[in-house]
C-alpha cells in the first residue's frame, strides 16, 4: 500500500513537470493555432541561460528566474519577428519544418555552448521534507504550486484581459481579426514570447528534478504534448489535469500492469483511444459552426 | 457637405490580375451611398481596397487623410469599420466577445460599456445569446453580431458587404430597418455594396454601378433608380 | 521526370508527350550511370574526386529514401494526412525483409513485396482507427507509432525473432546469375533503381486513377467529398496503407543495401527526415520526392563538412533557409522556373 | 595526394630493385600511410540524440594536434578524418565506405557505438581494414578468429558486471538485488555479465529488474518500486543523467542499499555532486582510468598534463567529462602503437603491432592498469579495480581485477 501511494503521488510529481510543459503548449497554439515542436528545446535553452546566470553570473535564485524569463519572452518574440514572420503565409508543413530546424539549431547550440555533462539545477525550495511527509518534497509541492499559478494567470488573461481576447481573435481569424484593429502580427509574435515565457519557468522547474543537459526536453516534450491532447489543447485547465492523469497513469501502469518497457507505448496507445471516443481531449470544447 | 471619403484612380487586384481598373467615387459625410453591380464586378475588392486588404494603386483619401497603402489595422484605427463578405464571424468566440472585440482600439472604457448597450438595443436578440459560441448563431443572427461587431468601433465610416446575403426577406428587411436607424441617429456615414439593387436604393443617398472593375454610372438614387438600363438589368421590372 | 507533375486532378494531359521522352532519357541516364561513373569521374579529376562505387552506393540510398518519401507524399500530400510515424513502416520492412532472409533464408529480391505487403496491412489497419483523428492529434498518434515501434522491436518475447538490441546482421546480396560484369554496389543500385521505376510508375498512375481522385478530393473538399459518396474512412485507410507499403519496400532495399538492422537505425529521427525530405522536395509532387531523397541524403554531410562543433545548427540553418527560399519544395521552385521560361519565350 | 603516393611508391619501388640499404626496403606502405603523413578515420556522434559522445572524436583530434606539434610519429604528421555518423547504423556504413574507398585512410580508429559499429563489423573485416580501438564496451570487438580486423579498447561491460557479481558473491552472500538498467545494448550487455558473474545464485538473490528508456524524463517510480520489492543491493547501470536521479531519489527515500553503479557514471564532478555527495557515500564502482574530477588526482603529474593538454589543444573541452579523459586515453595507446610499427605502415602490421602492445602504461589509466594485446587476445584493458566513495574521493580498495 505504501508503496502503492509512493506511486501515485511521484506521478502526480511527474505531472506537474508534464503539466508546466503542456501549458507552454498550450499558450502557443492559442496564440498561434501551431504547435510548436521546438518549444521543449527553447526552454532548455533558456534554462541554460538561467543556470549561466546563477553559476557563472552568481545571481539569486529568483532574480536569475525572473530574469531569464524576461529573456525568454524576448527571444521567443524575436523569433517569431525573424524566423516564422516570414512564413506567415506558407503552408502549414513548412512552418512544421521551420520548427524543426529551430529545435535542432536550439539543442546542438546549447551542446556547444554549455557541454554535455548533466548540472545541478538549484531550487528554491527547502529540501527538508514537508509536515514528515516522505511521498512530496518541498520541490514537488513548489511546482505544482507554480503550474497552478500559470494556469490561473493564463486563464485570467485569456479569459478577462482585452489582449486575451484579441490574441485568441487573431489565432482564430487574423482577417477578422485585421477588420476590428487587432495588430495580428504583433499578438503572433506576443503569444511567441508568452510561451517561451512559461517555457523557461517550465524549464527551470524540471531542470531540478532531471539535471540539465541539452536533451534534458526531449522525452518530457512528448509527454507534455500528449498531457495537452488528452486534456484539450485549448483549455489550460484541461492540459494541467492531462498531465497529472499521464503522470500517475505512467507510473502506475509501469509498476503494476505491464512493467516499464512498454509503459510508454502503452500510455500512448490509451491517450489515442481516449482522443478516438473525444476528439477535442478530455476536457476541450468542441468547436460547432453552422453554415 | 463635405466629402468623407474621396477615391481617385483606384486601381487593385490580387496577385496577378487586376480587378479594379481606376475606381474614382467619392462618399459625402453622414450620407448612405451605395455601390451597385453583378457577381464578380469588383464590389467586395473596392471596399477590401478600402480597408487595405488588397494591393491598390491609385489615391483614398479619407477625412482628409491619405490611406492606400496603410495596414488594415491603421485604417481601422481612423474610423473605418467593415462588416465583411461572410459576416467574419469568430465562430469560437462567445457573442459577447466578438462585440467587445469591435472596440479593441478604443480607449475610452466608460462610453464602450454605454456603447455596448446601445447595440444589444439596436439587436434585443444579441443580448438573449450573449455567452453563446458565435458559430451556433443563425445566419440573420451572424450578421447582426457583424455589425454590432463595426458600431462598437464608433466608427465614422461603415462598409457593408452584402448584408442581405443569404437572409430571409424579413430578415434583411429588420436589418436595413436598423442600418437607417443607425444613419440618422448616430450620423454614421456608410458604403453599402449590394446585389439586390432594389433595397439598395431604397436606402441609399447616391449610386455607382460597377461592370468588371469600371464604374459605369452614377448619381442620385432617384436618378438611377428611373434609369432605363438599371431598371431592367438590376431591378427586374 | 521533373515536368511529370499530378498535382491537381484537371492538370492538362496535353503535355504528356514531351515529358514521356523526357522521362525515358533520364531514366535511360539513370541506367547508364554507373556505367558512365567510372569513365566521367576521372576526366572531372579535380572538380568531382568521389569514387565511381561509393558514389553509387549514396545514389542507391537516395533512390531508397525517394521512394520512401513518394509513399510519404501519397498520405500527406496528395491526402492530406499528416504522419509524423513513417520511419515506422520504414522499420518494419526492413525488419521483415531481414527476418526472411535471417530465419526462413527468403531470396532477398523476395521480401521486398512482402514487406511491402506487410506494410500495406498494418497502414491500413493502423490508418482504421488512427485517421479518424486529424491534424496534432493524427501527429500525436503517428508520433507515437514511430516511438513505439523500435521499443517493440526490443522487447523481450521477441527478442528470437528480431534480435534484441543487438539487430540482425544479413548478407548482402551478389550480382545474379553470376555475372561478374558489375559489382554487389552496382547490381544494387540497379535493384533499387527498377524497383524505384516501378514504384514511380505505379504512384502515378494511382494519382492520376480513380483512388488518387478520391484522395485529392477528400484533401482539398473532405465534405464535399463525402456527399460525393467518397468512403472517406476507407479511402483514407487506403492511402495510409499504400503509403505505408511504399515506405515498407525503401525499408527492405534499405536493409538489404545496408546489411544491417537494429533499433537505433529507426530512430524517431527517421521519420523527422522523411517529413523534411518530402516538404523541401515538394508536398504532391512525384518528382518532389526525388530532390527530398537527395537533400536528407547529402544535406547532412554538408553540415558537417562545414562544422563538427555543431552540425545541427547548421543543419537546422539550411532547413530554415530551405523552406524561405523554395515553400513550395525543389519541385515547386522548378516549375515555376520553368513557367517563367516558357512565358519568355512565347 | 594522390602525386604523393604514386611518387613514393614508385621511389620505394626503386629503392626495393637498387637493394641500397635495408632501412629503405623496410619502408612499407599501404594506401593512407606516405614518408611524411599518416591518415586514419573516424566517426562519431556529432549530430543528434547522442551528440555528448561527439566531444570523445574532438578530444582525438585536440591530441592529434598535440602529436603534431611536437613532430608527429615517427617523422610523420597525423591526419584524422572524422565525419558525423549521427549514431545511426545507416549513416556509419556511408561514412565508413566513404573513409575506406575515398578518402583511403590506412585504418579506422575508434569508432564509436554498439549498433554503429556491428553494421560495418563485417564491411572492414572483408575490406581488410583495422578498425581499431572501436568506442564501445560490447564484448564481440574481441573475436580475432572471425573478425580479425577489429579489436575494443575499454574495459568491456559484461566483465565490469562479472566483477560486481563477484565482489557480492564473496562478501554478500545473502544479498537481495534490484538492478535498474537502460534497455539498449549497453544496459543488457552488463546485465548479462552480471548474471553470469552470478550464475546460479542469480535466480535466488536477484528480486527485481527493471529498465528504462533514455525517453522517460525519470526513473523515480522505478527506484520507488526497487525500494518496495525489499532489495538491499542495487546495482544501477544507467548513463549520467538517470544514475544521478537515482542516486538522488534513492537518498530522498531513505532506500539506503549497498549501491554498485557502473564505470559509465563513476565520476564524482559530473554525477555525483549534481546527486549530493552526501547520498553518494558507500557507492562502489570498478574503475580503470583516473576520474579528472576526482581531488585524489589533483596533483598527480598525469593529470597535470591532461589539464595542462585540455587548457592549450581543447579549450573548448569541458573538464568535467571524462570522456575527454577516454578520448586522451586511447589516442594514446594510438600513437604507442604507431610508433611501434615504425616504418613499416602496411594494414596488416598496423593489426599485428595493435595485437602486440606489452604492459603499454598510459598515464591517464589507473596506476597498475596496463594496455595489453596479443594475436589472441583483443581485449587491450581487462583490468578494473573496486572503489567505494567516502564523500569525497573514491577510495581504491581490495584487487585489480582481470589478467
Amino acid at each position: 500500500m505504501e508503496a502503492f501511494l509512493h506511486q501515485i503521488f511521484s506521478g502526480l510529481a511527474a505531472g506537474g513537470i508534464y503539466a508546466s510543459v503542456a501549458l507552454a503548449l498550450v499558450m502557443i497554439y492559442t496564440a498561434t493555432h501551431h504547435i510548436n515542436f521546438a518549444q521543449g528545446e527553447m526552454a532548455m535553452f533558456a534554462t541554460f541561460i538561467g543556470w549561466a546566470l546563477i553559476e557563472w553570473g552568481g545571481l539569486n535564485f529568483w532574480v536569475a528566474f525572473l530574469l531569464t524569463i524576461v529573456i525568454a519572452f524576448c527571444g521567443g518574440f524575436a523569433i517569431e519577428r525573424i524566423v516564422l514572420r516570414p512564413l506567415h503565409d506558407k503552408p502549414v508543413l513548412s512552418i512544421i519544418i521551420a520548427f524543426i530546424g529551430l529545435l535542432v539549431i536550439f539543442n546542438a547550440l546549447a551542446g556547444w555552448i554549455f557541454g554535455f555533462t548533466i548540472k545541478a539545477f538549484p531550487s528554491p525550495f527547502p529540501t527538508s521534507p514537508p509536515f514528515g511527509n516522505r511521498f512530496l518534497n518541498w520541490h514537488e509541492i513548489g511546482t505544482v504550486g507554480i503550474t497552478v499559478v500559470v494556469l490561473l494567470l493564463l486563464f485570467a488573461f485569456f479569459r478577462l484581459t482585452p489582449l486575451g481576447l484579441a490574441m485568441r481573435a487573431a489565432a482564430f481569424n487574423p482577417e477578422s481579426a485585421r477588420l476590428v484593429g487587432i495588430r495580428v502580427g504583433l499578438m503572433l509574435a506576443l503569444g511567441w514570447g508568452l510561451a517561451a515565457a512559461i517555457g523557461s519557468v517550465a524549464g527551470m522547474l524540471v531542470a531540478h528534478v532531471v539535471y540539465l543537459d541539452p536533451n534534458m526536453m526531449a522525452g518530457i516534450l512528448l509527454y507534455g504534448f500528449a498531457s495537452a491532447l488528452l486534456g484539450g489543447i485549448d483549455n489550460p485547465g484541461g492540459a494541467v489535469v492531462g498531465g497529472f492523469i499521464v503522470g500517475v497513469a505512467e507510473n502506475v501502469l509501469g509498476a503494476y500492469v505491464i512493467g516499464t518497457e512498454l509503459k510508454l507505448s502503452v500510455a500512448l496507445v490509451l491517450i489515442i483511444g481516449v482522443l478516438l471516443v473525444k476528439p477535442a481531449g478530455l476536457f476541450g470544447r468542441r468547436i460547432v459552426t453552422r453554415v | 457637405m463635405a466629402k468623407l471619403l474621396d477615391v481617385k484612380g483606384l486601381r487593385a487586384g490580387y496577385g496577378q490580375t487586376e480587378v479594379l481598373h481606376g475606381l474614382t467615387f467619392e462618399l459625402e459625410q453622414g450620407g448612405i451611398t451605395t455601390i451597385l453591380g453583378a457577381n464578380g464586378a469588383g464590389k467586395t475588392t473596392t471596399l477590401r481596397a478600402i480597408c487595405g486588404m488588397v494591393r491598390v494603386a491609385g489615391d483614398i483619401v479619407f477625412a482628409g487623410q491619405a490611406i492606400a497603402g496603410k495596414a488594415t489595422e491603421d485604417i481601422v484605427r481612423l474610423g473605418v469599420a467593415h462588416v465583411p463578405d461572410g459576416r467574419g464571424t469568430f465562430v469560437q468566440l462567445t457573442t459577447e466577445e466578438n462585440v467587445r472585440l469591435g472596440a479593441y482600439v478604443r480607449s475610452d472604457k466608460g462610453q464602450v460599456a454605454a456603447d455596448l448597450d446601445r447595440v444589444y438595443h439596436y439587436f434585443p436578440r444579441l443580448k438573449e445569446r450573449r455567452m453563446q459560441q458565435a458559430g451556433t448563431l443563425s445566419g440573420g443572427e451572424q450578421q447582426m453580431l457583424a455589425i454590432s461587431r463595426a458600431l462598437m468601433l464608433s466608427p465614422k465610416l461603415l462598409l457593408l458587404d452584402e448584408p442581405s446575403f443569404g437572409l430571409a426577406p424579413l430578415i434583411v428587411q429588420e436589418i436595413y430597418r436598423i442600418l437607417r436607424d443607425i444613419n440618422t441617429k448616430e450620423k454614421v456615414s456608410m458604403l453599402l455594396v449590394e446585389q439586390n439593387a432594389n433595397i439598395a436604393l431604397g436606402i441609399a443617398d447616391h449610386a455607382y454601378l460597377l461592370e468588371t472593375g469600371n464604374i459605369v454610372m452614377s448619381g442620385t438614387s432617384d436618378v438611377i433608380k428611373n434609369d432605363e438600363t438599371i431598371r431592367k438589368s438590376y431591378l427586374g421590372y | 521526370m521533373t515536368t511529370s507533375e499530378a498535382t491537381a486532378p484537371a492538370a492538362p494531359v496535353a503535355k504528356k508527350g514531351p515529358n514521356a521522352i523526357g522521362i525515358t532519357i533520364f531514366v535511360l541516364l539513370l541506367f547508364a550511370l554507373p556505367l558512365l561513373l567510372p569513365v566521367v569521374l576521372p576526366l572531372l579529376g579535380g572538380i568531382i574526386t568521389l569514387k565511381p562505387n561509393f558514389m553509387i552506393f549514396q545514389l542507391t540510398l537516395v533512390i531508397i529514401y525517394a521512394i520512401a518519401i513518394l509513399g510519404l507524399n501519397i498520405v500527406t500530400g496528395y491526402n492530406g494526412q499528416f504522419s509524423l510515424g513513417h520511419g515506422a513502416f520504414y522499420a518494419i520492412g526492413a525488419y521483415t525483409a531481414a527476418i526472411l532472409m535471417d530465419k526462413l533464408d527468403c531470396p532477398y529480391w523476395l521480401t521486398i513485396p512482402i514487406s511491402g505487403v506487410v506494410c500495406l496491412v498494418v497502414g491500413f489497419l493502423f490508418g482504421l482507427p488512427a485517421l479518424r483523428l486529424q491534424g496534432h492529434y493524427l501527429a500525436l498518434a503517428t508520433f507515437a507509432l514511430a516511438l513505439a515501434v523500435p521499443q517493440l522491436l526490443k522487447y523481450n518475447h521477441i527478442e528470437w525473432l528480431t534480435g534484441g538490441v543487438q539487430g540482425i546482421v544479413i548478407i548482402k546480396p551478389d550480382p545474379p546469375f553470376g555475372i561478374k560484369a558489375i559489382n554487389a554496389d552496382q547490381w544494387l543500385y540497379y535493384l533499387a533503381l527498377v524497383v524505384a521505376c516501378i514504384m514511380f510508375w505505379l504512384a502515378i498512375n494511382l494519382i492520376r486513377g480513380r483512388l488518387g481522385r478520391a484522395m485529392i478530393a477528400i484533401r482539398d473538399h473532405p465534405i464535399a467529398a463525402e456527399v460525393m459518396g467518397i468512403n472517406l474512412t476507407v479511402v483514407k485507410s487506403m492511402a495510409f496503407g499504400i503509403s505505408a507499403a511504399y515506405t515498407g519496400v525503401a525499408g527492405a532495399l534499405g536493409a538489404i543495401a545496408i546489411a544491417f538492422v537494429a533499433p537505433d537505425s529507426f530512430t524517431i529521427f527517421l521519420s523527422i527526415s522523411f517529413l523534411v525530405g518530402l516538404v523541401i522536395g515538394g508536398l504532391a509532387s512525384i518528382s518532389g520526392a526525388i530532390y527530398g531523397g537527395i537533400f536528407i541524403q547529402f544535406i547532412p554531410n554538408v553540415a558537417d563538412a562545414i562544422s563538427k562543433a555543431a552540425p545541427w545548427a547548421i543543419y537546422g540553418l539550411f532547413l530554415i533557409a530551405a523552406v524561405y527560399v523554395m515553400p513550395t519544395g525543389a519541385a515547386g521552385l522548378i516549375k515555376q522556373w520553368q513557367a517563367k521560361r516558357r512565358a519568355a519565350k512565347q | 595526394m594522390k602525386g604523393v603516393k604514386y611518387l613514393s611508391s614508385a621511389v620505394a619501388l626503386a629503392a626495393a630493385a637498387l637493394v641500397i640499404a635495408p632501412a629503405w626496403a623496410q619502408k612499407k606502405y599501404d594506401t593512407g600511410a606516405t614518408d611524411t603523413e599518416i591518415v586514419f578515420g573516424h566517426t562519431g556522434p556529432y549530430s543528434g540524440p547522442a551528440s555528448a559522445y561527439g566531444t570523445i572524436g574532438k578530444a582525438i583530434q585536440a591530441y592529434v594536434n598535440k602529436i603534431n606539434d611536437e613532430g608527429g610519429v615517427n617523422g610523420r604528421k597525423l591526419k584524422m578524418i572524422s565525419y558525423d555518423d549521427g549514431y545511426s547504423p545507416p549513416k556509419i556504413v556511408e561514412q565508413v565506405r566513404r573513409l575506406v574507398e575515398q578518402d583511403e585512410v590506412l585504418f579506422l580508429f575508434n569508432t564509436l557505438g554498439t549498433p554503429t559499429n556491428t553494421a560495418i563489423h563485417k564491411y572492414v573485416n572483408a575490406k581488410k581494414v583495422p578498425h581499431l580501438f572501436v568506442a564501445t564496451g560490447a564484448t564481440k570487438w574481441g573475436d580475432p578468429k572471425r573478425f580479425p580486423w577489429t579489436m575494443g579498447w575499454q574495459p568491456n561491460y559484461q566483465t565490469e558486471g562479472k566483477i560486481y557479481a563477484a565482489y557480492i558473491l564473496e562478501n554478500k552472500p545473502n544479498a537481495k538485488i534490484g538492478i535498474l538498467y537502460q534497455n539498449d545494448d549497453y544496459g543488457k550487455d552488463y546485465l548479462k555479465g552480471f548474471k553470469d558473474g552470478l550464475g546460479s545464485a542469480g535466480q535466488k538473490l536477484i528480486v527485481k529488474e527493471l529498465s528504462y528508456e533514455v525517453t522517460d524524463p525519470t526513473i523515480d517510480s522505478q527506484i520507488i518500486e526497487l525500494k518496495g520489492s525489499g532489495a538491499d543491493t542495487f546495482f544501477n547501470i544507467t548513463t549520467p543523467k538517470f544514475a544521478a536521479q537515482a542516486i538522488r531519489k534513492a537518498g530522498d527515500i531513505e532506500w539506503k542499499p549497498l549501491h554498485f553503479l557502473n564505470n559509465v557514471s563513476a565520476s564524482v564532478g559530473s554525477v555525483l555532486t549534481p546527486a549530493g555527495l552526501d547520498k553518494s557515500v558507500g557507492i562502489i564502482t570498478a574503475i580503470y582510468a583516473k576520474d579528472p574530477t576526482d581531488p585524489q588526482w589533483a596533483n598527480d603529474q598525469a593529470y597535470k598534463d591532461w589539464s595542462a593538454w585540455m587548457d592549450k589543444y581543447y579549450p573548448d573541452g569541458d573538464k568535467k567529462d571524462t570522456f575527454n579523459v577516454f578520448g586522451y586515453n586511447v589516442s594514446y595507446t594510438l600513437v604507442a602503437m604507431l610508433k611501434q610499427a615504425g616504418d613499416n605502415l602496411t594494414r596488416e602490421n598496423i593489426m599485428k603491432q595493435a595485437a602486440s602492445l606489452k604492459n603499454l602504461n598510459v598515464p591517464m589509466l589507473l596506476p597498475g592498469i596496463n594496455v595489453n594485446t596479443s594475436p589472441t587476445d583483443f581485449y587491450p584493458i581487462e583490468q578494473e579495480q573496486l572503489a567505494k566513495f567516502n564523500g569525497k574521493v573514491f577510495e581504491l580498495f581490495g584487487k585489480v581485477y582481470g589478467e
